[in-house]
């Protein structure tokens, strides 16, 4: 359904230093499958989920949705098009809703948007109809401002709006970092549920266990560069990349203790591994497994570093 | 580091402190305060160029520095000798004879003589005045000039033999007559005949230190008590009134001072030319000048109504604060001896006018001026809104109050008039291309030898609109006639008083019945002393300092040379 | 024991009353030992290790004592807490990346504060140096600005001048919620390393994440709504907790053994309560789903094994 | 470093040559003759005008196409040439204004840079306590909202006139000319004092509230806490909070020299202080282009070159600017 | 801002500088507002029976050399030298405020010319510019005097607003107005500015209280309105008829006073609403 090629973004710093953000990325999400992109900060992640949402420009590649490449149309109404299929939920719930308004005016500019339409009345029931399916009680929330409510219940109202628009695929953007421990199991449960009425998702997370909690594949990314990528269950028992295997280890877990580990056998690629700290030539991603790549280097030892 | 930081700060301040000194002498000056008179008021702007003849020049270069070939007093209207001991028109009536003091010299010591003079008036075009109808000049001897003219303007001539400076041949000479005005002579160059050489200068003076060795000490039986005398440039109001009641850099002013009576009541040590109103000499006439171009001023009904309804009394009494004189008659003439033969009451009293607002009104209705739609406001007779604007230069404050008087008069009768302030730039702009209402301007109007210079400037000229007047006539009034009487008044030699009368009073009466300008109030001879250090000031009563109290530009030859040669030190 | 603190409650003042933030906590560090203190935002945690600091308005202590090495703190008087603060109790902070002053170079700091204090810089300038090569900071870093340096290398440099002293107690306030895992990983075996090699005799290990208690605390403190729920033995809170909201939080947390698809985690529900009137009795009644009448009054403390206390009424514990 | 320096090089070019393209612009897109306005004082004299007008036009190329106009006036930039005087005539601008400048930056450049050291530490002293800071405070607004001429006039009329402590006109006393004696220059300082002061003043309230609100902020800040959490006493923390609040106050000092052009303008016309300002409010009254041109341009060099050298002296006195620009 | 949020208003009444800074203005609305009832003469109008008389029954606050109604004068005069403020104000942060608010939110090369123009001009003293420009114009009335003034005084506004609008726009409501199709025009008006209404409100004083302060500067130096009255003027006059040192206290304090008060109550409203605001700079 999305399928994103050769994404790279590079910022200008300066005039003359450059950050490569995102460098080559290649991925897919199909129908109904929640891709997670796992990495550190400064690992790209957030800049792809803002690219596929067309919030920032990418610098080469393609992102094709449907087969239509959409870096290439920039036209509002095609870009409204896309946003009805595509839609987000951003990490921090409090700023993304605006602290003069009350909350339900998000569901308002949707039917200004996308549904002028509509009549009032048939409009408010679609909108209570998809709070009440994502568990919010709409009497609540609706007349609240953000600050009244907690974080979990304003990631569903973000989450209700995307049904509203009865999106494809959900950008999930750390939508859980920032809520409570009590509750963000709530929202992630919720993100299993939509995938299960045929909602896709790229789910954006630093949080290895929430992604292998929730996502059929994974994408695990360092400096803006794939490092390894497939079913998740086979990527996290099996890690190929040194950078995900150490990712892994630092994992604070609840059954065992990171001295307890027991050894991991030695990866079997090593030598071919694509080294993201070396700024020459572009990483490769090579398979190893069914649905298990790891990044190869083009460039040859020795010309590096 | 904090400290070091503020020591190394504190160090730069002290350094810049000391910049302004790097430019300037090594030799300690501070002039005593009884060898030292401080004068202001006419020095302008910073002392440019030290050229005697642009028309820039600081104040006190003609007349200290450099000499006339005479003097005239305009308290007593006489002109007296200086370097000249006479100049005497021939038998002809075309050549005028000078005759110099014996012992003329420069202040280098070399002698000036007959060659000097001759040279001033046949160098150059623009910057000679006799340029134009001056024939030849003839050297008869060291002492003696003949000046041929093709053309003899008497009035004219007259005027300048006391105002034009004499300059070093040997000087100029060197410099070619078109660059004449570009020339900037060094201090070195500023070699002039007069008692005081130029000292040095700053951006806000002109210091004169006196000339021990002046020709003048024998030639003329005269000399200067102050040593030095310094031109301060004349300083915000407040300023000068502060420093002149504490005198303690300040002894004089020539300028307007506001609130002045209230002050020299309170100040014993101030000295003013009359002890009580008018306080100040007549020394200049302000006129209102019409732009005859336009409607309706170029209806001579509207004028003299306009004429009648100025109440000049407030404009002395309110924003002079009394300090001038009430003019005698509408004649629009100083009281000044040198035009007294002129003032020709009879034509002021026939056809002249006064304040009258009722007169003024029914001029008006007369000539169909009248308020038809009820608004208070008079329209023109065929019933469009009539309104106009009088202007004078931002800044003069003294006429930006007497204009809200004149505005207030005419709105009284009826008329839409509105003050106007532009700045100085388009206040001259627009007078020289004639693209005024009406305007207020005194500029040929000072205290002369001769009311030529008056009419001179009024009448003498006429230029269309689309090209530019630059003599007086801004209004555009063309009355030809008019122009060859004030050119006949010139070719009648000065003291045939009774025959240029004949032509002034022809001129008096179309004036006054015409009205071309409307002459409003006599401006003061602005002077005001402190007598901490200096007296023997001019004044009207006990004081043996009978001159004209002013050291204005071309002003020194009328009188503030001799002012100044007879102060005293208290 | 090194560290007993009893029945402290910290409140803020507002306009509108007391938020009763801390409100009536014991509990106590043994010598050499690891306190985790966990529980979800807003549960007083961070009040404890700001109060124990440093008490300034609007935060005021409303009751309670703090023994120090047998020592009462004058946890009311903030001058004379300034003798305890930094050689007897010290705080790694929460905005420890925040924490330098930018414009001051790192050894200049460590002077201006040793002389501030009244120590003797040079004595200390070669313990300095050891320090930092003991947290692996490259040499030469004293001479400079924090500016120049990594996150993680600044988040080493607090760690190393907050224990300069060796102070007995070190408060580590929510120090690695704002790292990568892989640093996360690294700073707390560097606070386990400082309490292994005696430079703190005891550690109060705030955080959010129960998973990294696990690795390195001794014991776990669970707070809920200003109050304590639970304390004891590290495997013991996280595999056999008693207190129901332990229980629950445990297993909210989502970790690498199961998925979604193999089994879902459950949530708590509802919020906790409002700390400006707390309701009366176990403050987690609300949310419980054991609740019993006699739960409108404040459960006492339950002694349920070694060093394990239960603030809960449930019977079968 | 290089590259940042060379960066703001060419911006402050950039910006002195828009300066000086709006100098020559507006003057041009105004109604009115200037070239008409000094024939005009001259007519009192000279009698050959429409001659003189056209010699004039053609030496200040009033007569030539707008845009070699231009070129000719960048031409003569570059050659230091900054036309004539009209009104004072015939002296150059840059002679004018080269020997006004000096007597402008003695009494601006001390007053901004004492009043930025005593204002700063008057504010921080102020802000350590919130009774000081309520009883002082109102007195720093009402300074930093005092016009500088209602200052100047009150200062002139009370010490200068009433009380007779201070000189109230010109550079230094009309008694003298300049000599680098000792005698002169403390003849200087005297009269330096009062404009000084106006100025002085004025920035003083300013300096002090925006010294006060950034220690408050910078107290705030984690580092502050930090210091306070080891126990360190709060003369330490002030002084850490001082050190890096004067930093945006630096910036400030920028911004300031700008501003304190206005206090100079009026300053040194109510006291006749022969410096730029004097000749800029002149040149205006009497139109005169090429004086108030540059005036203006040797106001816009100055500001800029102290805006200039505060940039990169800021990269020597905040290391984190210094650090950012690493990466270059 | 949140005005529901009963804790600014909380704050508002009972902060002592919004209360000074407010009574102070609202002492001189009150003046300007309700003063010409009271006021018999124009400002202009010879209305006193004598020159430069002291306060008295007829003319309140005394006259001036010229018969003016001191009283009258300072009525009038505070009017235009608000209007003048007003409108200065108003202009100077419009301008600051669309140009930082399409900067920031546009970005790219646009936000870089922008920046740059706002850059050059910042640093050109603005008062120099002010001069030159009020120098060759024809005509200055108190509107173009406010035009000037407000045309100069913008760069600062547009860089502030420039960089609130940077950090607005990395906050979640804006990129979800984005996504949800929103215009951008419509994301600035209705997401970005009401967000920033406090900074503006403050803003704003400060360009008030600022262009006051210039436009006296200007009146001074010969460059205010030619016609009509503002305290300005007043100062200026008073100044050149040497009311101080002849001893007319009431012509020359009333304007000098006036405008050092009226400046620093909007600097005081301003300290006020930022401490209000700000819960860092509050009062405990």
């Amino acid at each position: 359904m999305l399928q994103v090629e050769g994404l790279s973004k590079t910022y200008n710093k300066s005039s003359r230093a450059r950050v490569r953000a995102v460098n080559n990325v290649s991925f897919s999400v199909e129908k109904g499958q929640i891709v997670s992109l796992i990495g550190e900060s400064g690992s790209g992640k957030s800049t792809i989920g803002n690219m596929v949402l067309q919030l920032t420009k990418p610098s080469s590649g393609r992102i094709l949705f449907g087969n239509q490449d959409i870096t290439r149309q920039r036209s509002r109404s095609s870009l409204k098009e896309y946003y009805r299929k595509v839609q987000g939920v951003f990490q921090d719930p409090f700023s993304t809703f605006n602290p003069i308004f009350r909350v339900d005016r998000v569901f308002a500019i949707l039917h200004r948007e996308f549904f002028p339409n509509e009549a009032a009345e048939a409009w408010q029931q679609r909108v209570e109809a998809a709070l009440l399916s994502v568990g919010l009680t709409p009497a609540a929330v609706c007349g609240a401002y953000c600050h009244q409510l907690s974080g979990g219940q304003l990631q569903r109202i973000l989450i209700a709006r995307a049904l509203l628009l009865e999106a494809e695929l959900l950008v999930a953007d750390e939508i859980i970092s920032m809520l409570d421990a009590s509750t963000r199991i709530d929202v992630l449960n919720l993100l299993g549920e939509m995938r299960e009425r045929g909602l896709s998702m790229m789910f954006v997370t630093h949080d290895l266990s929430l992604g292998y909690y929730i996502s059929d594949r994974v994408i695990i990314l360092y400096k803006g560069v794939m490092v390894e990528s497939g079913n998740t269950q086979t990527v996290f028992s099996d890690p190929q990349h040194p950078y995900s295997r150490s990712l892994l280890e630092a994992v604070p877990r609840l059954d065992v203790r990171w001295d307890e580990l027991p050894p991991r056998p030695a990866s079997r690629h090593e030598a071919a591994m694509f080294n993201p700290d070396c700024d020459k030539g572009s990483p490769r991603m090579e398979q190893i497994g069914e649905d298990h790549w790891i990044a190869v280097r083009d460039c040859l030892p020795g010309t590096e570093l | 580091m904090q400290r070091s930081k503020r020591f190394i700060l504190l160090a730069l301040a002290a350094l810049l402190l000391t910049l302004p000194l790097a430019a300037t002498a090594e030799k300690e000056t501070d002039f005593g305060r009884k060898d030292t008179v401080y004068v202001t008021g006419g020095m302008w702007s910073i002392p440019t160029s030290f050229n005697p003849i642009t028309w820039s020049v600081p104040a006190g270069l003609r007349g200290l520095t450099y000499e006339s070939l005479l003097t005239y007093d305009a308290l007593s209207d006489q002109l007296k000798p200086w370097l000249a001991k006479s100049a005497v028109w021939q038998a002809d009536g075309k050549t005028l004879r000078v005759t110099l003091n014996p012992g003329t010299t420069w202040s280098d010591g070399s002698p000036l003589t007959a060659e000097d003079v001759a040279f001033t008036f046949t160098y150059g075009a623009w910057s000679n005045p006799f340029a134009g109808y001056l024939e030849t000049a003839n050297v008869i001897d060291d002492r003696t000039c003949d000046l041929v003219f093709s053309d003899p303007a008497y009035h004219s001539i007259n005027l300048n033999l006391y105002i034009w400076p004499i300059i070093p041949q040997k000087i100029w000479s060197q410099i070619p007559a078109e660059e004449a005005t570009d020339f900037e002579p060094s201090l070195e160059q500023s070699i002039g005949s007069g008692p005081y050489v130029i000292e040095g200068y700053d951006q806000d003076r002109v210091v004169y230190q006196r000339d021990d060795d002046w020709w003048g000490i024998k030639g003329l039986e005269r000399s200067f008590p102050a040593k030095r005398v310094v031109y301060i440039k004349s300083m915000a109001n407040n300023v000068a009134m502060a420093m002149l009641s504490q005198g303690r850099e300040l002894d004089m002013a020539n300028n307007y001072v506001s609130g002045l009576p209230a002050f020299t009541a309170n100040n014993p040590a101030l000295h003013t030319y009359y002890k009580g109103a008018p306080y100040n000499l007549p020394d200049n006439i302000v006129f209102l000048m019409p732009n005859h171009t336009k409607k309706p001023f170029n209806d001579t009904a509207f004028r003299r109504a306009l004429a009648f309804a100025i109440n000049t009394d407030d404009i002395v009494e309110i924003a002079y604060e009394n300090m001038i004189v009430k003019p005698e008659n509408s004649l629009g003439l100083l009281p000044h001896p040198g035009w007294a033969a002129y003032n020709n009451d009879d034509i002021a009293k026939n056809l002249g006018y006064s304040f009258n607002q009722d007169e003024a009104s029914r001029l008006l209705d007369a000539a169909g001026y009248r308020d038809t739609d009820g608004d208070g406001l008079r329209e023109y007779p065929d019933g469009s809104a009539l309104s106009f604007k009088v202007s004078v230069p931002y800044g003069w404050t003294d006429w930006m109050d007497a204009l809200r008087i004149i505005t207030d008069n005419f709105r009284e009768v009826g008329l839409d008039a509105r003050p106007d302030f532009p700045d100085e730039g388009r206040y001259q702009n627009e007078m020289v291309k004639g693209e005024f209402d009406m305007l207020l301007n005194n500029w040929g109007a000072y205290r002369s030898s001769s009311p030529f210079s008056l009419y001179q400037f009024l009448f003498s000229t006429y230029t269309p609109v689309g090209e530019d007047e630059w003599t007086g006539n801004f209004g555009r009034y063309d009355n030809e006639t008019l122009r060859n009487l004030v050119q006949e008044f010139n070719r009648i030699p000065m003291d045939k008083t009774q025959e240029s009368n004949a032509i002034v009073r022809q001129i008096q009466t179309v004036h006054m019945q015409d009205m071309p300008y409307i002459p409003l109030w006599i401006n003061g001879m602005w002077f005001v002393a402190n007598t901490n250090t200096w007296t023997n000031w001019p004044g009207e009563v006990g004081s043996t300092n009978q001159n004209y109290p002013s050291l204005w530009t071309d002003k020194l030859q009328i009188g503030g040379l001799w002012m100044l040669s007879e102060i005293k030190l208290k | 024991m090194s560290v007993e603190v009893e029945n402290l409650k910290f409140y803020y003042r507002t306009r509108k009353g007391s938020v009763k933030a801390l409100d009536d906590v014991s509990f106590s560090i043994a010598d050499g030992e690891i306190l985790g203190i966990a529980g979800e935002s807003g549960c007083g945690k961070s009040t404890l290790s700001n109060g124990l600091i440093h008490v300034c308005p609007p935060m005021e202590l409303a009751g309670g004592s703090v023994r120090l090495d047998g020592k009462n703190l004058p946890l009311d008087k903030p001058d004379e807490m300034n003798t305890y603060r930094f050689r007897n109790l010290s705080i790694i902070p929460q905005y420890a990346l925040n924490a330098m002053n930018p414009t001051v170079k790192i050894g200049r700091y460590v002077q201006d504060l040793m002389q501030s204090r009244g120590i003797d810089y040079s004595a200390i300038e070669k313990l300095f140096a050891d320090r930092l090569r003991f947290v692996r900071l490259p040499e030469g870093i004293q001479k400079r600005y924090p500016i120049e340096l990594s996150g993680g290398m600044k988040q080493r440099v607090v760690m190393v001048i907050s224990t300069l002293l060796n102070p007995s107690l070190l408060l580590c306030d929510e120090i690695t919620s704002a790292l990568d895992v892989s640093t996360q990983k690294v700073v707390s075996a560097l606070v386990a390393a400082f309490r292994d090699e005696k430079i703190v005799k005891s550690v109060s290990f705030v955080t959010h994440d129960v998973p990294v208690l696990y690795q390195i605390a001794d014991r776990i403190l669970i707070m809920y709504a200003g109050q304590v729920a639970e304390a004891g033995p590290t495997e013991e809170i996280i595999h056999a907790a008693k207190h129901p909201y332990t229980q629950a939080l445990v297993a909210a947390m989502p970790e690498m053994a199961s998925t979604y698809r193999q089994k879902k985690h459950a949530s708590i529900p509802g919020k906790p309560p409002a700390l400006l009137d707390p309701p009366e009795g176990c403050r987690f009644k609300e949310r419980c789903p054991y609740r019993m009448p006699c739960c409108d009054e404040r459960p006492q403390k339950r002694l349920v094994g070694n060093g394990h206390e239960v603030y809960c009424w449930k019977e079968d514990l | 470093m290089k590259k940042y320096i060379s960066r703001k090089i060419f911006m402050y070019l950039l910006t002195f040559f828009v300066a000086i393209s709006i100098n020559w612009l507006i003057p041009r897109m105004m109604p009115g003759d200037p070239i008409l306005n000094l024939i005009s004082k001259l007519s009192r004299q000279a009698t050959n005008n429409a001659r003189l007008y056209a010699e004039l036009n053609q030496k200040f190329g009033m007569d030539k196409p707008l845009f070699s106009q231009y070129l000719l006036y960048l031409k003569n930039l570059t050659q230091g040439d900054l036309g004539q005087s009209i009104i004072f005539y015939p002296k150059t601008v840059a002679a004018i204004v080269s020997k006004a400048l000096p007597y402008s930056l003695t009494l601006t450049i001390p007053a901004i840079l004492l009043s930025f050291l005593v204002g700063n530490y008057l504010g921080a002293l102020a802000a350590r306590k919130k009774m000081l800071d309520n009883t002082v405070l109102p007195f720093w607004y009402v300074l930093t909202a005092t016009p500088y001429l209602w200052l100047s006039m009150l200062l002139a009329w009370l010490l200068g006139s009433k009380l007779n402590l201070f000189p109230i006109s010109g550079a230094y006393s009309f008694s003298r000319l300049p000599s680098a004696t000792l005698s002169f220059v403390l003849d200087y300082l005297h009269h330096w004092v009062l404009p000084f002061a106006s100025i002085f003043f004025v920035q003083l309230g300013g300096w002090a509230i925006g010294m006060r609100n950034l220690i408050i902020y910078e107290l705030d800040a984690d580092y502050s806490k930090y210091l306070r959490a080891l126990g360190a006493p709060d003369k330490l923390v002030r002084r850490y909070a001082y050190r890096n609040a004067r930093l945006p106050q630096i910036t400030g000092l920028a911004v300031q020299l700008g501003v304190v052009v206005v206090g100079a303008i009026t300053t040194e016309v109510v006291f006749g202080y022969p410096g730029i300002g004097l000749i800029l409010a002149q040149a205006i009254l009497g139109q005169d282009y090429f004086v108030v041109q540059g005036a203006f341009l040797m106001v816009v060099l100055c500001v800029l070159g102290a805006n200039f050298f505060i940039d990169i002296a800021y990269i020597f006195i905040d290391p984190r600017v210094r650090h950012s620009m690493i990466g270059d | 801002m949140r005005l529901k949020d009963n804790d600014i208003l909380h704050y508002a009444l009972r902060n002592r500088k919004l209360r000074i800074g407010l009574a102070i203005i609202a002492f001189f609305m009150l003046v300007m507002l309700a003063g010409p009832l009271f006021a018999r003469w124009e400002a202009r109008e010879r209305a006193g029976l004598y020159p430069s008389a002291p306060p008295n029954s007829t003319n309140w606050m005394g006259t001036t050399k010229m018969k003016e109604d001191i009283f009258s004068q300072f009525i009038f005069g505070t009017q235009s030298t608000f209007l003048i403020g007003f409108l200065a104000g108003c202009i100077g942060t419009t301008i600051g405020l669309s140009i930082g608010f399409f900067a920031g939110y546009v970005g790219g090369w646009f936000d870089e010319l922008l920046m740059m123009l706002t850059n050059i001009l910042l640093v050109i003293p603005s008062i120099a510019l002010l001069i030159i420009l009020a120098a060759y114009l024809p005509y200055r009335g108190v509107q173009i005097q406010s035009v000037i003034i407000g045309c100069t005084a913008w760069p600062w506004v547009a860089r502030a607003v420039r960089s609130q609008t940077l950090s607005l726009k990395q906050r979640g409501f804006v990129s979800l107005a984005r996504i949800s199709g929103v215009s951008p025009l419509r994301i600035i008006f209705e997401d970005i500015a009401p967000n920033m209404l406090s900074y503006v409100v403050m803003v704003f004083i400060l360009q008030f209280g600022g262009a006051i302060l210039y436009a006296v500067a200007l009146d001074f130096i010969g460059l205010g309105p030619t016609r009509g009255i503002s305290l300005g003027l007043m100062m200026q006059e008073a100044f050149q008829n040497n009311a101080l040192q002849v001893g007319y206290w009431w012509w020359f304090i009333p304007s000098g006073l006036s405008i050092t008060l009226i400046v620093s109550g909007l600097f005081f409203l301003n300290t006020g609403l930022d401490e209000v605001f700000n819960p860092k700079l509050r009062d405990q």
